[in-house]
């Protein structure tokens, strides 16, 4: 369980996770890079597309 | 008073209350009639219609075709445990002193019982032939109101789009993040919210395709949204093309923009544990805010929101099925709760993906 | 031969089976997850996406964001009572072997098992990598194969343009009154129907509006109808303005015309006990013959037919969800039958009125 | 007889002729004063409406709103060049003597005058009331009837459905590949074709996203289909979700199955000098069939077909926006040939990319 | 500098100017080809297409089947009168001097030469390559701009939201009614904006039906709102479900709330002579506000507006049709403008009565 | 000037004709591949995606 930087609810993590991968959260949906594994620290993941449906 | 049966013993087995509906016919009616088919605890004991009287509601609802129910007229309304009302506004205060004498609970999908104080319908309506019943009704909402509905003798089913307004701004509202503040609504919703018939301006050659400003000032929500959140709104509203949803946009300008900390800690706080409430706040893929499709046939609300330092304004999405959430789904709901059932009883429907423009 | 568990026995409790679903981020994969996880009997234990592998399922089917589920790649697929494959055709037959080690139930809802010949394959796809496979295979409509279902090793859930055709003209060819005769079928259809992602075609700007002839002759479903029916039929499907929904009207010339009493006794005769079929013929207001918008979400078909003395013609009128009886519905119809659930366990949406184009 | 002038000399300029609408706030009369204002060659005199009389001709048709006309009632409509009649059925043989006294030619866009023998009214419609003027009208569609509307009394403009399936098929029987063929004609359409006004079947919520035959068979234009062709076809129509548009798929079983070799010989003959006729048929793009959305807004049919060589099937399609190619520009394409103006005029505008369910 | 001839000698006959369009595969190209292909003064030289180099222009656009054009690569541009290019933003600030040196006027529809400052592409966009010739440029809105267009280099036409929002609110900022105003721009818009091509949240089944936020705060068009307006606003942007349309809503809170008296000298005297904006407010009808539907396939704006004592809030309403007045109508107007044509030409239609979603 | 292998009409095609590329018949819309260019021989082009909007 680590932290969401943007909502701050807890992410349930996976076992064998790897720096880079891109998980969502749950509650907020936000993109979340894994940047750390040993603790998981979690990070926005930059934005992909900014203007998605323009 | 009521000669109705008290809650938890009904028409049908010892566990089911019996439910009439008086204006079935109608969009909201019919969807109390599936609601309530389909539900654990109600039994469906009466549906009226003057028009199709006698026909089978499956005559006029198709997806209803299943049930072995005709309309009958509603001078023939019997006694009953729960009676839900889905006339257009002014009818159910007529009636109400009959109702009352029918049914132990009143469910109105109305505006008749929305406000507390008979001079709000002088000012907002044509005012109010029954307002010593105005005192004995609850605003239907149960995330705003769960703990005053069990028992209330009258429910009364709030506005779609004040609803949606409302479970938007409320919990920054609760958290005093709206005092002093500037908001305007802007509301689109679809074509369902003008009921069964509908003259030439609904018809579908004029409806089709439109963003038709339809109530640009003074829509009656207002007052509504006022009552429930302390607050006076700038509300405009649209039309556009899709038969369920409405989708109001908040433009706030507090005095002070609260950090997104702060907005999280708010609508966290106040939706975490609600059953039909879910968050949706950026993130990636396709549905990103809250919008009608992503809640289409169900009875959630999406909320979110989006800060904008540049203008100092904060921005809440919230987006409802208006024959749902925004009407039949939350008369149903708060039945639940005010005669002691599970909350979320009959209303497990999870929507659709991928869905058109339902 | 197959390691998962037995029916009945599955990963949740003892009364659910535990199920996976390859192909999970398309469309009929989220609307299986979405049958699933409310059904019964069931207990969903994975999801696969290559595309979305790690993510919630909810970040792709905004209507599943309740589920606490996360797409895993197709390779880390494991062990468990009932595999639903919801890939593009050529892709399950590549992998039934392993399919039915992980499995003891397979339900596959490409086209890969629908036929019962290798030969069909050359004729109508690009031939087929694994056809000793087929004859373990059972086309999934429980209308016609409920039979055979129970016990099945493989589920082949049918096509949904054929499903709707299977549907109007089954009764008539086991009355033996298509014998002979000329049948044309002119389809309508969604936009689901061509799955997720899509391109320049199916974009909205280019989508919208359009009544689209997209398989003039040749249609493969002609394959599967001839198998089922005994009959072959002249096919056409046009793209029309709705995502969900599949219409066909087939124009039938037969060697003599039966009465009107013929075909309800032929319809009725199939249809009367059926759970998912409703007979729609005539009759008033809005709704007199079949149309997709009245089964929409559901897994209901309806079915009706119009005598044309004139022209010595019957035409028959099917309309299905193409998501629900056409795939996934219609999957878990059958499931239900194989594994000897109740028949509509999961499946009991009723449907909506008003409702759009969903 | 008549006593309005002889074209060439109207009300407007010496070029131009004087025009009059009666059922000019309905739709096909609204479209027919957007063309006739935009025409070279006409003028507009008076607009009919009984319901708006007084109020300008914008305040029903917003896309007119920069016109200084103002409806006047059908009583006092006044002597002009040409009359347009654009009532429902029925209405326009009360009043063709007097039509015919105000105007020396009469367009008239209902069905009174596209049949040629009074008998055929008492077998598809409810008689004729003034079957003696029969003989003095030209069924319109100049692709048809070129040569015999110059100075003709009565143009009597084309079905719509009709109009786009004897487009698609009239070339076949007129090179004799139709002889003894069975031909079904499935047409789907929008809903303008119902007129303005509409009732509960046509309002928004329940006439959008639908697949819905509405007149599954005996459909009142295949009378003028036979008339035309000299052939019977087996008719079926469908609405769909778009405004303007018909599209019309003929399954075609002809004796013997001509090669697509003669299928271009006979289609390129017709219609490769014809203005407003265009053949699609397979290539490549997103619009490889004949689709409604391609012509909306022209007076353009397109027209395709495909050989079924499986099912000895022939497949033509054909589509045209019913407000114009199957209604107000036919007219007006008619009318410029009656009154021996340039074919096109008036008629120049080229439709839209993208365009979404105009 | 430029080696194109000189407005009024163009490639075609004494009277038309020769013009190309940079991006003519594209949705605002194959619009620029069909206006310009219609036009009394331009004739198209060349079209081009990386991706459809050499096929027809109607095999993507099927509205221009009757074109004898053939894409050719962007290399292959040749000297010209007026080169309208409809790129992608970027492209055109890469290849401008070249441009210049082909073309005496170029016409640029995307946003690198719409601000007048480098340090404003820094801020909003990803920079700018080419800021020695953002002096050269007009910003194209005729409304506005009308007096420094005759002659320009370069004609930077507008974005469709920011010419939407300029129209409404630009007599209300020229009247000093905006002094101090706290402004809420709310706007609604089709497909058709996001150009041909689209991603997955673009595709026909997660499109439609849609009201869903995509640009909740920084839009772009703030920036050039604001250069044009000398005032900021607060801009959101929401995706509703049809192709071609904008339509904002702005919610304007006045330092002092101005009277309708006001409000109507000001859009009246702006306004009144304008051949394209047409004022739309209150009325009967079923068109009372401005609406994207009614203004769909023409080069019209509609303005209107409401005042809103209660909350002392002006509300003001714009529609336009992205692909013309927000695009490539605006760009042809400018052309007209800028090479002393007919203000009109080329832009005549005026729109339908009935029209879907367009 | 060259005849479409489909509907028969003449197909105008520009100067640098390339064995290989695709044009478009303006008649019938079927894509045609230069399979010789003196004289220029036009082929029906394989079809890319038969079931392209399924
Ligand atoms: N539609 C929405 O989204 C929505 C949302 C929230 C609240 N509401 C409120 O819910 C109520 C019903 O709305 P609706 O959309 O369902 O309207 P509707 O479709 O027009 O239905 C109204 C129903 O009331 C019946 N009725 C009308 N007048 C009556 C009378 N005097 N006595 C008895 N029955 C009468 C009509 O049936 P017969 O004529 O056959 O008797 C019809 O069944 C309204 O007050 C509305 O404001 C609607
Ligand atoms: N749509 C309908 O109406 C309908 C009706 C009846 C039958 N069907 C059949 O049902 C099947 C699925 O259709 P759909 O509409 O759901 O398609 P879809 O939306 O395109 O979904 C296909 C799914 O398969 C996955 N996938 C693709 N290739 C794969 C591979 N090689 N290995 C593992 N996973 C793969 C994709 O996910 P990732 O790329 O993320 O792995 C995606 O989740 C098709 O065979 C179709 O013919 C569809
Ligand atoms: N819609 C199509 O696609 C289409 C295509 C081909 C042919 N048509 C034919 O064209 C005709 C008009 O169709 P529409 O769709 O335009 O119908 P509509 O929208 O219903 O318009 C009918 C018009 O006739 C007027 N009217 C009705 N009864 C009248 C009477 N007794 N005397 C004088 N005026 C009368 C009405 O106006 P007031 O009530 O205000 O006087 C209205 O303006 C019909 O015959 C139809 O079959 C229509
Ligand atoms: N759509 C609107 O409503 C709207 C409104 C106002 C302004 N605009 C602006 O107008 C411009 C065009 O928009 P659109 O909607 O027409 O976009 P679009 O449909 O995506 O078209 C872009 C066109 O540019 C071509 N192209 C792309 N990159 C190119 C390059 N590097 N060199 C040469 N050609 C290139 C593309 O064709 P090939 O790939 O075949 O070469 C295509 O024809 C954009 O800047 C947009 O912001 C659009
Ligand atoms: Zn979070
Ligand atoms: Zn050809």
């Amino acid at each position: 369980m680590t932290a969401c930087p943007e909502c701050g609810a807890d992410v349930a993590l996976h076992d064998d996770l790897e720096v880079g991968e891109i998980v969502d959260c749950s509650t907020c949906g936000t993109e979340l890079e894994v940047t750390d594994v040993n603790p998981p620290v979690l990070e926005r993941a930059p934005e992909l597309d900014e203007d998605w449906g323009e | 008073m009521a000669t109705g049966a008290t809650p938890e013993t009904g028409a049908g087995t010892a566990d089911t209350v019996s439910a009439s509906v008086v204006g079935a016919s109608g969009f909201t009616g019919g969807e109390l009639l599936r609601l309530l088919a389909g539900h654990p605890r109600f039994a469906v004991a009466q549906a009226t219609s003057r028009e199709y009287a006698n026909r089978t509601v499956g005559s006029v609802h198709p997806n209803l075709r299943h049930l072995d129910v005709r309309f009958v007229s509603p001078d023939e309304i019997e006694p009953v445990d729960v009676l839900f009302a889905a006339m257009p506004h002014g009818a159910s205060m007529e009636r109400i002193e009959e109702f009352r004498d029918l049914a132990g609970t009143v469910v109105d999908l109305s505006a008749d019982f929305r406000l507390d104080d008979a001079t709000k319908y002088d000012e907002w309506y044509d005012g109010h032939t029954a307002p010593e019943h105005l005192d004995d009704a609850v605003y239907a909402l149960p995330e705003r109101h769960r703990d005053e509905l069990p028992g209330a003798d009258i429910v009364a089913s709030g506005g779609c789009n004040a609803t949606a307004t409302i479970l938007g701004l409320g919990p920054l509202a609760d958290a005093d993040l709206l005092d002093g503040a500037d908001v305007v609504v802007d509301v689109k919703v679809g074509s369902s919210e003008g009921g069964a018939g509908g003259g030439e301006a609904g018809s579908h050659p004029e409806r089709s395709g439109v963003v038709r400003p339809y109530a640009p000032t003074g829509h009656r929500h207002e007052a509504e949204i006022e009552q429930e959140l302390g607050l006076s709104v700038s509300f405009t509203a649209h039309a556009v093309d899709m038969v369920r949803g409405a989708s109001a946009t908040a433009h706030v300008f507090p005095e002070d923009l609260p950090t997104k900390g702060d907005l999280w800690t708010a609508f966290r706080g106040a939706y975490e544990d609600e059953p039909f409430v879910r968050l949706v706040a950026g993130g990636g893929g396709v549905y990103r805010y809250p919008e009608p499709k992503a809640v289409a046939a169900t009875n959630h609300a999406e909320v979110g929101f989006e800060l904008d330092e540049r203008n100092d304004r904060l921005v809440v999405f919230s987006a409802i099925d208006n024959m749902m959430k925004g009407s039949a789904g939350q008369a149903v709901h708060a039945a639940n709760v005010a005669l002691g059932f599970e909350e979320t009883a009959g209303l497990d429907f999870q929507g659709l993906h991928p869905v058109g423009a339902p």
